[in-house]
């Protein structure tokens, strides 16, 4: 596993810098045939995937060890790893859809793995089988018509044919991939899988689910949209920009008021991919406008945001396993006071929630700024649609960004600070090296990216360049500059400067501070005696006035029972409060849709009566119209 | 075969006939009572055969006369027979239970079915052009009918009737249109009549021992619903 | 990097450090007086602060360093923002980090790591404390950046300086209406930011109201001196780039030392200026409700939008 | 062409070898059956092997009656992989059932002679030259199952023999009239000439004479007669409850190769209906049938409360897809039909042997009855899942490979609606197997009086088939290999060249 990973990493970071291959292997995939073809778009998600296979192999090695791997999992990780990588490579439209379909399957696979322990696992796993099918076969459909004017089903017949495409078809291809695509990227509203799969997997099948295989979605619309059909009208690309706003909104609201640790992360994913989807619409938007220069910059942001979420996201995905394994809870409500007892865990969580954040010097924080300055320079563009459409852009990200800051405020401050809110987080010990390793590698990319974006910034920006035929939008190695327009930052001398900073004042505190020792002390609990666990603030209470401030959009459930004391009834003996976030958008469409199928299983029962007199009528009376309508026909 | 070359006695005789095969099949719809449809079964069965001698006397043909004595042999006496006997067995009923379409409608859907027909075989019978050929519309009617007493008869020998009216048609249709259809798959065809006939008499048997009836509206344990 | 921007960051940097317990005494002086009151003086929070110093650092038990470097990271964070933004001058010490969205993000992450150390503690105190100011902070991020975006449309960057640029070009742009709507939205996001009226009482300490202190309750000593420096610091710093942003005049755009020592004193001047006004409006208004805050912050984000969006239709 | 007598031994041998096994099957024990069946599999698939090689090396084998052309030969690979399967699974499988006290040894060797027989006849069906002989054998298929369907004696056995053999009868008698009414064309088709009677490759070369009118209607009732046979609606009923019934050996004998001939005496009379009437003729009966079949399929397995019912309406769902790829016609979606059939054909026989393995451990077919099947039973849930997910058409089977090919032909086309119809019932289809499966399959193992007293291993013979069948078509689906080129033949074939 881990030698796949770094094989498609090397393999991915070779593409990238233009050293393109392919081979076709039509002997294999009958009536197809398989055909790869790597350029430098496909390098940026095999390196990112290999990345994250890495990372996440080594934990699993460490899994593995403490016996939570069955041998399923063993076996369908590499699958799963190897046709994660394959996607990307694939040069057809046939071999997409197949290795589309194999991680399909062996995700699945991985899914399922701990059915045995949690009843919601086999429920997490059918909403994912049954999404991944709808979303494939919209895939295969959007992908099929694009392909209609081809010669045959290669990227690069479609891409010459697609000149050929009526406009009706390329948008109905363009919108059905769209749909397709989207689900597997968590994009609202087809995003209902993500937060049920993603924490009911095994952690590191979540780290790569959440960290490699969304990417993907992102991937095949970038391809079909930018790639294949060549760009497209500009409303395609606003569609785009707005599902991934509110995508970005709506999961970063509903991790902000969650308290399950994974649940969260799975809906931070749907954020960040919200994110991507935004910078890739702003990119389409720009090119069909004409700015190509501007959509540069803006699938730049695209790349290099998928990438540094593809990192943060691995680490908290892996150490919220760590936890998992050590706690055996996810629920942040029963976690806390890890810091001392799980420091290297809680030393990446720290990093990764940093990085997640958006805040400076975060590694996501370089790839929203970029983001936001393609915006901002975006707006002079002409037409009504940018001058409404931007504006909103940017306040979603903004009301994004500080929504995440608050859940991973939350994550990190309630989940790993303060005192153990259960026995199983006070017993908690630090996990193996090989999982640690996996966790710190995972970090240390963090980290990178957040210092030095600018080592892969260029290249990223070449690529992105390439795409919408356009120089690159970013150059720079110590500071980010932007090509074109005016913007410049340095994560680099921003940190220097920080650690200046923290420097100084520490020396200007030991410069007047009187005296030099610390004493500890009990924490002032207002004379009532030692404080406890349950005075502490839970995840829950932590997000309470958020999730008031946006009721109207969660539409939450509250409870609140209160028993009397049998003497008296103004003596409260206990209350009991319950409070259940239903996803809004699943319980609007979802229910609906499922009642539907319900009804139609129910109704079409009706067709097998065991009557053979209805039998028999069915093909009596269809050979009766056949007939008459011969007749009539004649 | 020369369709020229039947006389018009021939024709008369053959349209006689014709008319008994549509007539018998009318009736079996019309009647509940058991032996009684046994019996115009039997008579089916012989116009059939009869149908087909005088096909055989109108081409002066010795193989096809030999035919007809078979197929009055097995239409007109084996399949009846065997009918009989299965009914014997099943036990004392001797109606058709309630039908799932009462006899008034069901002879007015008859009428719907020889007209539709009709109609259908009108190529079938301009590509013929003889007197045979145009006696094809009323071997697809009986065809018709026996699929209508199929799908609304709940007594297994009834069910097995339409089965058998529905085989009787199309080999009028065979013989009626083309000399035949090859000696090894016109026996084949007999043969696999005769057997799915027997299997169906031991099932029908089953039936009644598992089921302790014969009405075929009862025959649903297995459904979805 | 120039050496207009290299000297005008030490100055910037010592005049924030320096001035900013001043400010503060500044504010609650006018307030005294608005109310009546004597008033302990301009210098008494430097006093304060002095006195803390000379106190012993104190650990409480359960917490672990998070409590214990938050101070010094509030600090310092907010003294990378006063060293690389334009208050004294235009150029920037660091202009590859004198953006508009990465001081403003900088000064979120000060606010972060205290509600951290706020959770770290354990008490009921530090998580509500925490749990409100990162709520408040959730809702002022995206006016903030809205206002961001209006005020950089016109300037066609988020650089700073280029932006403060552009004014001194160009005057007459404050008085578009982009501009006095950005202002009122910026304003409230510093009111919110730094904890001032109407968002929270800086000078309560009833559990039912308080945001900023409930979180630092645990604190005392030089790690108290730094917070309360720090806050204080926030405070000028905002104010400082308000008034570089909107009431430019006076910056020095040159090296030479009298057009530094204009833009020290301008820089005094604008920034007490402003803040004895909002010492002053303070006085005329009461704390609102927690969950009136959001109403409040929703108004802002608004006017934020339609900055942006009247910044587009009127160019 | 001259056909020397090996050669035309090998032609006899797929209908021979079986016969002969039959009889044998009528006098030996139980163990030599056993091991007949899977020697007498194994040559039928030699022999299908053979025939293969020889007419894609030298074109069609004419022989009495016989006619060995590609497509022949391809489903007699269909044939000879399935039996092989069946045949390596159905000594443990009896040897269950007789221990149970389930099955009488008297009727466990009537099985091994009426399944014998039932292969001796679908090899005929395939081999028949004459449309008639065709006709004859696959009537014969269904005398021959009658008895199979109703062997457990039970209520449910005996409805579900006389649902089969009526409905089937019934149809397959419509088809007979339409043979007669095709006669009838073919007889007038060239004035004074002899007419090609019901020998298919002459029917084919003569079909562009064959009057209209009346094969317009001899189409309609072959399609609908055969169509019955195949499992397609409106006459498919019988289908549900004859596979639900009869011993899991022969329902994956009945779904993976009994509707796969019927299927492809279908698309023989296609070639002749499109010569004869135009490619759109039979096109929008297929289309009609495929999507018909499909909604039968997706209503009724929505709520499906058994797990081989609801294996069988899978059935009707593939042969739903089968209809909608020959309804499209054309060279890629002919050849996928083809890679379908063989791939149904293996999984979904894999699938019956499992879900028979299930309802012997478990005693029960309904699905809410059983639970937790991969706690205690890792081997067999795992090939059952397997099997139900590659029903769904995921690669790495070959299921995948074809249905790609017919939707991708079929998108191409003007018939792209009827495609996007289908792919949504499928996938309807999909979530409600994937539902019921993962109620069987996934959680704790249900604890309870006899929960853990049935073995975890499987049966050798019938884990040898399981994983020999999802193998293989996982093989397939990577590549068809030495196949690819039969296929092509046969795609020739049924695009009316000789």
């Amino acid at each position: 596993m881990v030698a796949a990973g770094l094989l498609g990493a090397v393999a991915g970071v070779v593409a990238m810098t233009g050293t393109a291959w392919s081979v076709a292997l039509p002997g294999l995939l009958p009536l197809t045939g398989l055909e790869f073809d790597v350029d430098p778009l496909s390098g940026v998600f095999l390196a990112v995937g290999g990345a994250v296979a890495v990372a996440a192999g080594i934990f699993a090695v460490g899994a593995t060890r403490h016996g939570l791997d069955r041998p399923g999992v063993q076996a369908a990780l590499p699958a799963f790893i190897g046709s994660l990588l394959l996607v990307p490579a694939a040069g057809s439209i046939g071999t997409l859809l197949w290795c589309w379909e194999l991680m399909a399957l062996t995700s699945l696979v991985l899914v399922v793995a701990e059915h045995r322990e949690r009843p919601a696992v086999a429920s997490a796993g059918l909403w994912y089988a049954v999404m991944t099918h709808v979303g494939f076969v919209a895939i295969m459909v959007g992908m099929l018509v694009a392909a209609g004017p081809a010669e045959d089903g290669s990227f690069v017949a479609v891409r010459a044919g697609a000149a050929d495409l009526s406009p009706a078809a390329a948008s109905l291809a363009f919108l059905v991939c769209l749909a397709g695509f989207g689900s597997k990227a968590g994009m609202v509203p087809l995003h209902p899988w993500l937060p049920r799969a993603h924490p009911e997997a095994p952690s590191h099948v979540s780290a790569l689910m959440s960290a490699a295989m969304v990417n993907l979605g992102v991937y095949g619309v970038v391809r079909v949209g930018i790639d294949l059909l060549g760009g497209g009208p500009s409303w395609w690309w606003v569609t785009v920009l707005v599902l991934g706003a509110v995508s970005a909104v709506y999961g970063i609201l509903q991790a902000a008021v969650g308290s399950d640790l994974k649940r969260l992360l799975g809906y931070s994913t749907t954020e960040n991919m919200g994110l991507v989807l935004v910078a890739v619409g702003a990119c389409g938007m720009f090119a069909a406008g004409g700015d190509r220069a501007l959509a540069g910059l803006a699938l730049t942001a695209a790349l290099l945001h998928l990438m540094t979420h593809a990192a943060f996201k691995t680490v908290l995905f892996l150490s919220a396993g760590s936890v998992l394994h050590a706690t055996g809870s996810r629920d942040l409500d029963a976690l806390g006071g890890l810091r001392s007892r799980m420091p290297v865990t809680t030393a990446a969580f720290g990093v990764g929630a940093l990085s997640a954040s958006a805040l400076p010097p975060g590694a996501a924080f370089v790839s929203e700024w970029l983001l936001l300055q393609a915006l901002i320079h975006g707006l002079p563009a002409p037409g009504v649609v940018p001058a409404v459409v931007l504006p909103l852009g940017v306040a979603a990200i903004a009301l994004t960004a500080g929504l995440a800051v608050a859940t991973f405020v939350k994550a990190f401050g309630i989940g790993f600070l303060g005192r153990p809110r259960s026995g199983a987080a006070a017993a908690a010990t630090e996990s193996g090296p090989a999982m640690l390793a996996g966790i710190g590698l995972a970090a240390l990319a963090c980290v990178a990216l957040a210092v030095g974006p600018t080592v892969v910034l260029p290249t990223l920006a070449d690529i992105a360049g390439g795409l919408v035929h356009a120089a690159p939008a970013v150059t720079g190695t110590v500071a980010i500059e932007l090509v074109g327009v005016t913007g410049v930052l340095s994560p680099l001398l921003l940190v220097a400067a920080s650690a200046v900073g923290t420097a100084s004042v520490v020396g200007g505190v030991r410069l007047l501070a009187r005296r030099r020792d610390r004493r500890r002390a009990r924490l002032w609990d207002c004379g009532a005696g030692p404080l406890s666990a349950r005075m502490e603030y839970t995840a829950t209470s932590f997000a309470e006035p958020l999730q008031r401030v946006f009721d109207g959009v969660l539409a939450s459930e509250q409870d609140v029972d209160v028993s009397h004391h049998r003497e008296s009834r103004y003596l409260v003996a206990a209350v009991s409060y319950r409070r259940a976030l239903p996803d809004r958008v699943e319980r609007r469409l979802y229910t609906p849709l499922l009642h539907a199928m319900t009804t139609w299983g129910r109704v079409g029962r009706g067709l097998a009566t065991g009557s053979v007199h209805r039998y028999l009528g069915y093909g009596f009376v269809t050979l009766c119209g056949l007939l008459a309508l011969l007749v009539v026909t004649r | 075969m020369d369709p020229a070359a039947m006389s018009p006695p021939a024709v008369a005789l053959l349209d006689v006939a014709a008319g008994a095969l549509l007539l018998t099949a009318v009736l079996v719809v019309w009647r509940r009572d058991l032996p009684t449809i046994l019996r115009i079964f039997t008579a089916h069965g012989i116009a059939l055969g009869a149908l087909v001698g005088v096909l055989a006397w109108a081409q002066r043909s010795v193989e096809l006369g030999l035919v007809a004595v078979g197929v009055l042999a097995v239409r007109g006496g084996l399949l009846p027979w065997l009918l009989r006997r299965a009914l014997a067995r099943v036990g004392p009923a001797r109606r058709e239970p309630r039908p799932v379409v009462g006899v008034a409608a069901s002879l007015l859907a008859v009428a719907a079915l020889v007209m539709l027909a009709f109609a259908v075989a009108v190529p079938v019978v301009e590509l013929g052009g003889s007197a045979a050929t145009r006696a094809v519309p009323v071997a697809v009617a009986v065809v018709l009918i026996g699929l209508l007493v199929l799908v609304t008869r709940r007594h297994t020998i009834s069910q097995l009737v339409g089965f058998l009216l529905v085989d009787n048609g199309i080999t009028a249709a065979g013989f009626l249109t083309t000399a035949g259809i090859g000696l090894v798959v016109e026996v084949g065809v007999a043969l696999d009549v005769l057997l799915v006939v027997l299997v169906l008499q031991v099932l029908a048997g089953r039936i009644r021992d598992t089921f302790g009836e014969v009405d075929l509206g009862e025959l649903r344990e297995l459904r979805d619903r | 990097m120039t050496a207009l921007g290299v000297v005008g960051g030490v100055l910037q940097a010592a005049v924030v450090v320096g001035g900013a317990p001043l400010l503060l005494g500044l504010m609650r002086q006018v307030r005294a007086r608005l109310e009546g009151r004597a008033g302990p003086g301009i210098g008494q929070p430097w006093r304060d602060l002095r006195k803390l110093l000379r106190k012993q650092s104190i650990t409480p038990r359960g917490t672990t360093e998070v409590f214990r470097v938050a101070p010094v990271l509030l600090v310092a964070m907010t003294l990378v923002v006063a060293v690389v933004a334009p208050l004294v001058t235009t150029a920037s010490a660091v202009p590859a980090v004198a953006d508009l969205f990465v001081v403003v993000a900088l000064l979120a992450h000060a606010t972060v790591v205290i509600a951290l150390a706020g959770l770290d503690s354990g008490t009921a105190f530090g998580g509500m404390g925490a749990s409100r100011e990162v709520t408040v902070l959730a809702l002022v991020e995206p006016t903030a950046l809205v206002a961001i975006f209006a005020l950089s449309v016109p300037a066609g960057s988020t650089s700073l300086p280029a932006i403060v640029g552009t004014v001194l070009d160009d005057p007459q742009r404050l008085i578009s209406p982009t501009s006095l709507l950005a202002a009122v939205a910026l304003a409230t996001v510093i009111v919110a930011e730094t904890g001032r009226l109407p968002v929270d009482n800086p000078s309560t300490h009833l559990e039912l109201t308080m945001i900023h202190e409930a979180m630092v309750l645990e604190y005392a000593g030089p790690d108290l001196a730094l917070v309360e420096l720090g806050s204080a610091m926030r405070l000028s710093v905002y104010l400082g780039l308000f008034t570089s942003l909107f009431v430019p005049w006076g910056i020095a755009t040159t090296a030479t030392p009298l057009a530094l020592g204009v833009g020290v004193a301008a820089l005094v001047v604008k920034v007490g200026v402003a803040g004895a006004v909002l010492a002053a409006l303070e006085v005329f208004l009461a704390k609102l409700r927690l969950f009136r805050v959001p109403e409040l912050l929703a108004g802002s984000f608004l006017l934020a939008l339609l900055a942006v969006t009247t910044a587009y239709v009127l160019g | 062409m001259t056909t020397t007598l090996p050669v035309a031994a090998l032609a006899f041998a797929p209908i021979a070898v079986p016969a002969l096994t039959a009889a044998g099957c009528a006098v030996a024990g139980r163990r030599t059956a056993g091991a007949a069946g899977v020697v007498c599999a194994l040559a039928m698939l030699a022999a299908a092997v053979g025939l293969g090689a020889r007419v894609v090396g030298s074109g069609p084998v004419e022989v009495a009656g016989l006619r060995v052309d590609a497509l022949s030969a391809f489903m007699l690979v269909v044939i000879g992989a399935v039996a092989t399967i069946v045949a390596v699974a159905t000594p443990a499988h009896v040897a269950t059932e007789v221990a149970a006290g389930r099955l009488a040894p008297r009727t466990a060797r009537r099985q091994g002679v009426l399944v014998h027989a039932f292969l001796a006849a679908m090899t005929l069906a395939v081999l028949a030259a004459d449309l008639g002989v065709l006709w004859v054998a696959v009537e014969a298929t269904t005398i021959v199952t009658a008895f199979l369907v109703g062997q457990g004696r039970t209520r449910g056995s005996v409805e579900a023999a006389w649902k089969y053999v009526v409905i089937c009868s019934t149809g397959i008698a419509l088809a007979l009239l339409g043979l007669v009414l095709l006669n009838h064309a073919a007889a007038h088709a060239r004035p004074g000439a002899d007419g090609p009677g019901l020998d298919w490759a002459a029917l084919v070369a003569a079909a562009p004479a064959l009057d209209p009118g009346v094969t317009r209607i001899a189409v309609v009732l072959l399609l609908l007669g055969f169509g019955a046979k195949a499992g397609l609606a409106p006459l498919h009923a019988w289908l549900p409850d004859a596979h639900s019934q009869a011993p899991a050996p022969v329902s994956a004998l009945m779904s993976g190769v009994l509707l796969a001939v019927s299927f492809s005496a279908i698309l023989r009379v296609k070639v002749i209906a499109d010569a004869a009437l135009g490619a759109g003729f039979a096109r929008a009966l297929l289309l009609g049938a495929a999507l018909a079949s499909l909604t039968v399929a997706a209503s009724l397995l929505l709520a499906q409360r058994d797990y081989k019912r609801m294996l069988a309406y899978s059935s009707i769902e593939h042969m739903g897809l089968l209809a909608l790829g020959a309804g499209i016609g054309g060279v890629a979606a002919t050849a996928a039909v083809l890679l379908h059939l063989l791939g149904h054909g293996l999984v979904k026989s894999a699938a019956f042997l499992g879900a028979g393995r299930v309802a012997q451990l478990t005693g029960t077919s309904r699905i809410d009855r059983v639970r937790g099947l991969v706690a205690t039973q890792p081997g067999l849930a795992a090939a059952f899942g397997l099997a139900v997910l590659a029903l769904l058409g995921l690669p790495p089977f070959s299921l995948f490979a074809s249905e790609l090919a017919i939707v991708r032909a079929g998108l191409g086309d003007a018939v792209g609606w009827a495609v996007v119809v289908a792919l949504v019932l499928v996938v309807v289809i999909g979530a409600a197997m994937l539902r019921h499966t993962g109620r069987m399959l996934l959680g704790p193992a249900p604890d309870g009086p006899g929960a853990a007293t049935a073995p975890r291993r499987l049966p050798g013979g019938t884990a040898l088939a399981l994983a020999g069948g999802l193998v293989v078509a996982a093989a397939l689906g990577v590549t068809a290999g030495p196949l690819t080129d039969l296929i092509t033949q046969a795609t020739q074939t049924l695009s009316g060249a000789p």
